[in-house]
């Protein structure tokens, strides 16, 4: 595999790039693995990147039904932050922006990550208090989020609207420094390529039929459009489609799948310079380093696969944008999309084994999915190597459910992923 | 006491007569507001439905009528909101007693509203123009004939909205969000031309 | 927008008239006390998220306030048939033949 | 007057010249043209930069496809718009465009130095390298890049105009207003079905526009279409619209359409709006929107001059000019030919017509050898020259598939013509399927996913003849499919252009195609050379190629590029086009402006304000508010000088002392009634309501089926069969919502109506040692004294002459009454208690001071001191759980292993032991500060107030294991220093409740 740097680039720029070779391999599958990854987004190759890294286990394959990134890791809005309320939150998510710090360097692929910070917007009192419970939270265990006055907000991001006279008017902000944005193909891509190098398979356009299961229990492999492969351990790692996936496994989950849809605008020269998330007024935005206005709109109320939203999700969203950035009503949306999102009902995800043996499973991201790539990638790589969670991952279980331990951080602070 | 002191219509500071919008050719529609004396909701148990209906019969002398067309009569006006529910508007003060008379807790509930809602009229020719503006339903004669309501909303505004003339609609608004509603009519009627008496 | 026919009103309307109120037909338990912890997650948690036709309920909430059920392909987002709340499930097969 | 305009051709008003400026410089075009065509009459190809190499551009194309010729347009101050396509903006006097993505100028821009490093910047380069050193990534390598990105500027100000929505219901809806949308709309409209008919441009009439030589039913096109748009204006059940563009397809046969409605107006008209966005929900939906030509993918493809050449067809024909006096065709099929004849027919001298076919119909070459223009079949183009306008172009043979030796041929324009392909990103928003269809080398329409037909070119049909016929059976179907019987008409067409062709991936070429610039995707300068890459760098599905390189994500979303960007994609995996699949088509059709979206929705119509009786009232005596939910509410009455603090502090102390007045119109009331009603009440809330008696009141706890605490309120006995239930005031629609899906579904058995009575009621409470004294002389018929109406009662009695529901209830802990009155009469009580309240010095408050007075009493604030998570054990509440009850919603999770097991927070006071500090809401608490982070957190502080009353700051907060902790000493560690509390109980205030009883 040919290294990645600017000596590279510019001799293979007087060559005409003939020598770079393929990123990964397109090999046909194996009979049988040690692992199998349903799923290659990024939370998949990057378990796969990590066993095979870190667990020294690489006769893994990573099964894709499409095309490796196509599912939410290549639809999302890419924001990263872990200003999280619950311990067990924070601890998950600063781990993944730990990661994501050093992540280029390790993949030798440039993620793009850019720490310019996001800013969660207060509109009345009672985000007041749930971002200072944040701020306050997030201090003692070690994560980085300060309040910002409204003046100071529009200063950070000087197309804000602070104006007093607004529905609702800005009563500050929590801001995450070191919170920021990355480019999402280049994280599928970047683990891709790093895994298949130690020896991962990944197989695209093998979509998962039905999971085997011997008299005694634990899984045994899967049925695929390419035929049988076996498998000493499997997860599945499948956002949107995990129920369907358990469900081959005989597991029902506590899961519902709904649209998500996001649009970009049309670029234009450097405007918007961090990341604004706002829950009362529900919209979240930045800017690309291709100049486009990346902005998020909430989940369709229905569940569905389909992956196309209602066009009225996309004008609340457009209405609470113009509200905030009244100088972007004239700007113009380039491009929408959808994906799907599963929700657990804590919000929450669930990383963790599960009651088939040597199954386990990678689900219920909500809307937050993105941010947490490296980090669920390496505690779940753990968990299946170990056949016990990471310490990180330890509350992230299914028996939660059946205990009432949930991790609710959407009831606790009414703030969406 | 009472008499003494005037109901305050919430919409008193916003609804000035006079002429807006457009001011070019003739005003596309005419908008006003009305305070119903009385507005009251009845609602039957499933097994009471036909004796609530002899029971508003003989308090109001209309009758109620099938799906959702408005039966009135004189200054009765009986509107389906549901099954089982109607509302009953017309202009004495004492509408919500005389029913409750008539419909005891074996034949239903019966709840007054009449401060819960104020009434806001739009007619002339652009009236379904404006209307479909920001309400999704089908505002066209075939669709929405005269003599019927539906219940609709904008804008998380709930409406009761009754057909009552070629180029006429009544629609009853949640009181607390009148204001706000009067608002978006108004500048939906701007470009067209409007008057409010 | 999805357009959905409320079978109290008999009236096919936008779908911002309504509000989706999760997967249909899962009644709760008589007495749940009686429940162990599974039953009882089962319940509160556990949903079908079917891939292709879904039980699911609805509610008029911006007209006639009822609570129905539908049969919605969750591909294609398209209504098999909505049905009032209480009726049993309607027949598969039998709807899937009626598209064709 | 410029050599490029043609007086004899065109639609536009020659005779009406107007002027507007391009960077600065004063253009005169004439009524009717775009800004493109009268920047070509000037002779003005070079309109822009391209978005990596920045390499000059011009228009390539004459729609709303363009990706080149984007520029700014400004009407006046905040009337600015980055980014608008100079091929579709029509020119009105006094509008300012200016070029994007140049510096200094659009002549020379320094930023081309990106063109000198061209074989650096390939496909997919930024992954490969600004990786070290790390820091450079935020400060250098990423700054740089963003500033290079980017097209035009964004606007800076608030945008003046507003905007205009609308919904619309019709029969029969006709995207594209071409010879097959008229042909569908003159059927469809026959038959007396409602029908709409929308096209994008200022003019219908598609591609009749661009073929006025063709003649139709026995006239001239022009006249034909001109009489034909007549008739349809004359059907009342017809509705036409023109600059109106369908941007969406979304499901049962909604689309959505932008309509702009002022951008090429001279005078902005009062109060109209800028655009209107259309929700159309049509029966069935025609689409004929189509074909867009395909541009040829050889060496520097992309100078200015070098255009489409239907495009080339369209500026001579609809606007009179030429775009150029010496123009080459090259081409593959057979449509450039007509272009060709059309411009040396219009003055122009054709150099060439080369073909890289080997053959074409003679009938073809006659007419090119009849105007003398020299015809090079299987003859190809290798490169072209010329900076800021192609100056000539290398011309080789074709031996087999190679190219032979080249000769140059100068030219002032380059028409090329690669084919063309069914516009169909509406019919694919569907997720309606495409079939690749060998013969027209062109993706077709195969499954519909909904009501709709596709006609003429959308269907790979070409001529107007064709699209005609098509039309009229697809107006037909339609209207047929919606309940109407009509038939087609029959057009007879004369001259017609049909023609054929092949489709082609690069041009063959005698240089070296790894260096080679053939550009596909002329916006994102992606060339056929990255394609390639990425195929080969094992990007091996069109979405990686499409990522990978950029190619279709440009603004004009594809449109030009993504047929050629397949074709070479699948011939560098050496696979069937069909094998290679297409990338998805995603709204909008073209860019639409935030603004249209949003609508009516901005500013104050941002979202709904609720406002009360007495809203009014707390405006007009300087009330500060603070939105809760929907509503707006009083905050705190500040007098002059004061701020939060001093004002609740005042406002404390009097309703404490004496009495003080507040607006409670927003709680949630709901009225549940019937036989069941106590029933539903019992299995509802945590509480029994059996035994409680008529005109007696009880503090009602809500649960969700999750055991954690909900909601809360005073709930009023009014009858047997009647209560008067209070939520709280974001509760109350999902309170309401939660009571009806339990009662319609799961005890449907119940009879029980539920009724919201939020806006019936006005509630205005009354608190303090004197609230008795005001209120008892307005009360008639009802004994106010201790024992005839003690704490916790109701009562139906009059006040101040109105009907009223009074409750005596208290949230401060002092005496408290709420009067509840019909919604009207509540500012008219208000001025009563108010001016009679004045002998005791009657204070209004807001909810900070009711939050602070509950606050001294231990009374939570659900959603501030409950969190969702929250049972009622938690918060120190079994005793509003009623014992004997073996039902009742969420009683069960209260069981489950983690909610009965001991160590969960619980709901305690805290008193710091410096009395003076007050802690921050949302503070943490642990047992030692000292610990390292991340630290064992026990709990929060849910509320935290200064108490005027016991002059010292008072708290409430959950804390682990917090009610074995009375007494114990715990730390909130803030920044820069500890702060000790004492764990205590949550009443601070009248622990006896010495003061309800007055």
């Amino acid at each position: 595999m040919r290294n990645f740097n600017a000596f590279t680039l510019a001799r293979e720029a007087l060559r005409g790039h003939k020598g770079w070779g393929k990123q990964w391999r397109s090999p046909e599958p194996k009979k049988s693995y040690d692992v199998i990854i349903i799923g290659a987004g990024g939370h998949g190759l990057g378990t796969a990147y990590y066993l095979a890294k870190e667990h020294g286990i690489t006769n893994v394959a990573v099964l894709e039904k499409g095309w490796l990134g196509g599912g939410n890791t290549g639809r999302n809005t890419t924001i990263i932050r872990s200003n999280y309320l619950y311990d067990e939150s924070a601890g998950l998510y600063d781990h993944s922006v730990k990661l994501w710090e050093t992540l280029s360097e390790e993949l030798n692929y440039n993620v793009m990550f850019s720490q310019r910070g996001v800013m969660m917007l207060a509109h009345n009192v009672h985000d007041v208090q749930s971002a200072q419970r944040h701020i306050h939270a997030n201090r003692l265990n070690g994560v980085d989020n300060e309040w910002l006055t409204p003046q100071q907000a529009k200063d950070y991001c000087p197309p804000l609207s602070i104006s007093k006279s607004a529905r609702y008017p800005v009563m500050g902000a929590a801001l995450q420094r070191r919170g920021g944005v990355a480019r999402h193909d280049a994280v599928a891509w970047g683990f891709a390529r790093q895994a298949s190098a130690m020896g991962v398979d990944i197989i695209q356009n093998c979509e998962v039929i039905s999971i085997d299961r011997a008299p005694s229990g634990e899984v045994t492999g899967v049925q695929t459009t390419k035929g049988p492969i076996g498998a000493k351990k499997v997860g599945v790692v499948a956002a949107g489609h995990t129920s369907v996936l358990m469900e081959m496994a005989g597991v029902r989950m506590p899961l519902e799948s709904y649209p998500l849809q996001a649009l970009v605008s049309e670029p234009v020269k450097p405007v918007f310079p961090c990341v604004v998330m706002s829950n009362a007024v529900h919209a979240y935005i930045s800017q690309s380093d291709k100049g486009e206005l990346v902005i998020g709109a909430g989940t369709d109320s229905y569940l569905s696969y389909s992956q196309t939203g209602s066009m009225h999700i996309l004008q609340h969203t457009l209405d609470a944008i113009i509200e905030l950035y009244p100088m972007f009503s004239r700007m113009k949306m380039l491009r929408t999309w959808g994906g799907i999102v599963d929700v657990t009902p804590d919000r929450s995800p669930i990383l963790a084994k599960t009651p088939v043996p040597n199954l386990y499973v990678n689900c219920g991201w909500g809307t937050g999915g993105f941010k947490a790539t490296p980090g669920s990638a390496n505690v779940f790589a753990h968990t299946i190597a170990r056949d016990e969670p990471h310490k990180i991952n330890a509350g992230f279980t299914l028996e939660r459910f059946r205990t009432g331990r949930l991790i609710d951080e959407a009831a606790a602070a009414a703030v969406a992923h | 006491m009472a008499d003494a002191i005037e109901k305050v219509s919430p919409l008193h500071a916003l609804a000035e007569p006079g002429r807006f919008g457009d001011t070019s050719g003739e005003p596309g529609v005419g908008l006003s507001e009305r305070l119903c004396d009385s507005l009251v909701q009845v609602q039957a148990w499933p097994d009471s439905i036909s004796a609530l209906k002899k029971a508003v019969k003989s308090v109001t002398g209309a009758s109620i009528k099938p799906g959702n067309a408005v039966a009135t009569k004189g200054d009765v006006v009986l509107m389906s909101t549901g099954p089982g529910r109607w509302l009953v508007e017309d202009e004495t003060d004492d509408l919500e007693v005389r029913l409750r008379k008539a419909i005891g807790a074996d034949i239903g509930a019966v709840t007054a509203l009449t401060h819960a809602r104020t009434v806001v009229s739009i007619s002339g020719e652009r009236c379904e123009w404006v209307l479909a503006s920001g309400i999704a339903l089908d505002f066209s004669a075939d669709a929405f004939p005269v003599g019927t309501a539906k219940l609709s909303h904008h804008h998380e505004i709930g409406l009761t909205i009754h057909r009552t003339g070629d180029q006429a609609f009544d629609l009853y608004v949640v009181t607390s969000m009148v204001r706000s509603f009067w608002g978006w009519i108004a500048r939906a009627s701007a470009e067209v031309g409007y008057t409010v008496s | 927008m999805l357009l959905i026919h409320c079978p109290y009103c008999d009236e096919t309307l936008p779908e911002p008239e309504f509000a989706y109120a999760g997967e249909a037909h899962i009644d709760r338990p008589a007495d749940p006390q009686q429940l162990s912890d599974e039953e009882w997650r089962d319940f509160l948690f556990i949903r079908t998220n079917a891939k292709g036709p879904h039980y699911e309920r609805w509610r008029h909430i911006n007209g006639c306030a009822r609570f129905f059920n539908a049969v919605r392909d969750t591909v294609s987002d398209k209504f098999l048939t909505t049905y009032k709340a209480g009726e049993a499930r309607p027949d598969l097969a039998k709807l899937l033949e009626g598209q064709k | 007057m410029s050599a490029y305009r043609v007086e004899s051709h065109g639609r536009i008003k020659h005779h009406q010249p107007v002027s507007f400026t391009f960077d600065g410089e004063t253009v005169e075009g004439r009524e009717g043209d775009t800004v493109a065509s009268a920047l070509l009459a000037n002779g003005k190809h070079l309109m822009g930069r391209s978005f990596k190499y920045h390499r000059p551009r011009g228009a390539i194309a004459a729609g709303s496809e363009e990706p080149n010729a984007l520029i700014g347009t400004t009407r006046s101050e905040g009337r600015f718009e980055p980014n608008t396509r100079a091929t579709v903006q029509e020119i009105y006097p006094g509008l300012k465009t200016e070029s994007q993505n140049s510096y200094p100028s659009l002549k020379y821009d320094i930023g081309a130095i990106n063109d000198r490093l061209y074989m650096l910047f390939s496909a997919g380069f930024y992954y490969k390298t600004f990786m070290w050193p790390r820091s450079f990534w935020d400060k250098v390598y990423e700054p740089f890049i963003r500033r290079a990105a980017g097209l035009g500027v964004s606007p800076t100000v608030e945008d003046p105009d507003h905007y205009a929505s609308r919904y619309l219901h019709c029969d029969i809806l006709i995207v594209g207003a071409g010879p097959a949308g008229i042909a569908a709309a003159l059927a469809a409209g026959k038959s007396g079905a409602k029908v709409l008919l929308a096209d994008e441009g200022a003019e219908m009439g598609g591609s009749v526009l661009s073929e006025p030589g063709v003649n139709i039913d026995g006239c001239s096109a022009w006249n034909w279409l001109e009489a034909r748009l007549d008739e349809l204006r004359g059907m009342e059940n017809v509705t036409l619209m023109t600059r109106t563009t369908a941007i969406g397809y979304y499901h049962q046969n909604m689309v959505g359409l932008c309509q702009k409605l002022t951008d090429h107006l001279t005078t902005l008209p009062e109060g109209a709006p800028r655009e209107r966005l259309w929700r159309i929900r049509a029966n069935q939906v025609i689409l004929t929107q189509g074909a867009l030509e395909k541009p040829l993918v050889f060496h520097e493809n992309d100078r200015p001059g070098v255009m489409l050449a239907g495009s080339a067809q369209t500026y001579l024909n609809r606007y009179g000019v030429l775009v150029g006096r010496r123009p080459v065709v090259v081409t593959s099929h057979d449509s450039a030919w007509y272009a060709a004849f059309d411009l040396a027919d219009a003055g122009a001298e054709v150099q060439a017509i080369v073909d890289l076919r080997d053959k074409v119909q003679s009938e073809l070459s006659d007419e090119a050898t009849k105007r003398g223009i020299r015809v090079l079949t299987s003859h190809t183009v290798t490169g072209t020259s010329g900076r800021l306008r192609i100056k000539s172009i290398r011309i080789n043979p074709l031996r087999g598939s190679k190219a032979g030796r080249a000769e140059t041929v100068n030219c002032d324009a380059l028409l090329m013509s690669g084919g063309w392909t069914p516009s169909l990103h509406l019919f694919s928003h569907t997720k309606g399927t495409l079939r690749w269809e060998d013969d027209t080398k062109a993706y077709l329409p195969d499954q519909k996913a909904e009501a709709c037909h596709i006609a003429g070119a959308g269907r790979g049909l070409w001529g107007i003849g064709k699209a005609l016929t098509d039309g009229g059976e697809a107006g037909v179907a339609a209207a047929t499919a919606a309940g109407f019987t009509t038939i087609a008409e029959a057009y007879p067409v004369e001259n017609d252009r049909e023609g054929t062709g092949i489709s082609l991936r690069e041009l063959p070429t005698d240089r070296s195609p790894g260096k080679a610039k053939a550009f596909i995707d002329f916006q994102n300068d992606v060339t056929a050379k990255d394609i390639r890459l990425a195929v080969s760098e094992g990007m091996h599905s069109i979405e990686h190629v499409k990522r990978y390189t950029t190619n279709g994500m440009a603004t004009d979303q594809g449109k030009m590029s993504n047929m050629n960007g397949l074709n070479i994609a699948a011939d560098a995996l050496g696979k069937p086009q069909t094998e290679v699949g297409l990338t998805t088509f995603r709204p909008p059709y073209t860019p639409t402006t935030f603004g249209a979206f949003a609508g009516y929705h901005k500013g104050s119509h941002f979202e709904v304000t609720r406002k009360t009786p007495i809203d009014d009232w707390a405006e007009e005596n300087g009330a500060a508010f603070e939105p809760v939910a929907l509503w707006r509410r009083a905050w705190y009455f500040p007098k002059p000088g004061e701020d939060l603090h001093a004002a609740v502090a005042r406002e404390c102390r009097a309703t404490r002392e004496s009495l003080g007045i507040f607006d409670a119109s927003t709680l949630g009331k709901i009225e549940v009634s019937g036989p069941d009603a106590v029933e539903f009440m019992n299995r509802m809330y945590t509480n029994p309501w059996t035994k409680l008696g008529v005109s007696r009141c009880r503090y009602g706890l809500l649960l969700g089926e999750d055991g954690y605490i909900l909601d809360d309120g005073v709930i009023g006995r009014l009858s047997d069969d009647k209560f008067h239930v209070t939520t709280t005031t974001g509760g109350a629609a999902r309170v309401l919502n939660m009571m009806e899906d339990y009662l319609q579904t799961e005890w449907p058995d119940l009879k029980v109506w539920l009724t919201s009575t939020t806006e019936q009621w006005a509630t205005i409470a009354l608190n303090g040692p004197n609230a008795r004294n005001l209120l008892e002389p307005f009360v008639e018929g009802q004994d106010m004294s201790d024992e005839a109406f003690p704490h916790m009662s109701v009562s139906q009695c009059t006040v101040a002459g109105f009907p009223a529901r009074l409750f005596r209830i208290s949230f401060t802990g002092e005496l408290g009454f709420e009067v509840n009155v019909p919604a009207r009469y509540g500012r008219a009580l208000w001025e009563n208690l108010w001016e009679a309240g004045q002998q005791y010095d009657v204070c209004p408050y807001g909810t900070e001071t009711m939050h602070v007075l509950r606050a001294e009493k231990g009374f939570i604030i659900v959603g501030q001191d409950t969190d969702g998570t929250v049972t009622p054990d938690d918060a120190g509440m079994s005793w509003a759980v009623g014992k004997k009850k073996t039902d009742f919603v969420g009683m069960r999770s209260l069981s489950r292993p983690d909610i009965a097991a001991p160590g969960r927070k619980q709901l305690v006071g805290l008193l710091t032991r410096d009395s003076k500090t007050v802690l921050d809401e949302g503070a943490q608490i642990v047992a030692d500060p000292k610990q390292p982070k991340p630290m064992k957190m026990l709990g929060h502080v849910t509320s935290s107030y200064w108490s005027e009353t016991l002059g010292r700051s008072v708290a409430l907060a959950v804390v682990q294991g917090g009610r074995d902790r009375m007494g114990d000493s715990l730390y909130v560690p803030m920044p820069g220093k500890d702060v000790e509390v004492e764990v205590t109980g949550t009443v601070f205030y009248d622990p006896e409740n010495a003061r309800l009883k007055l």
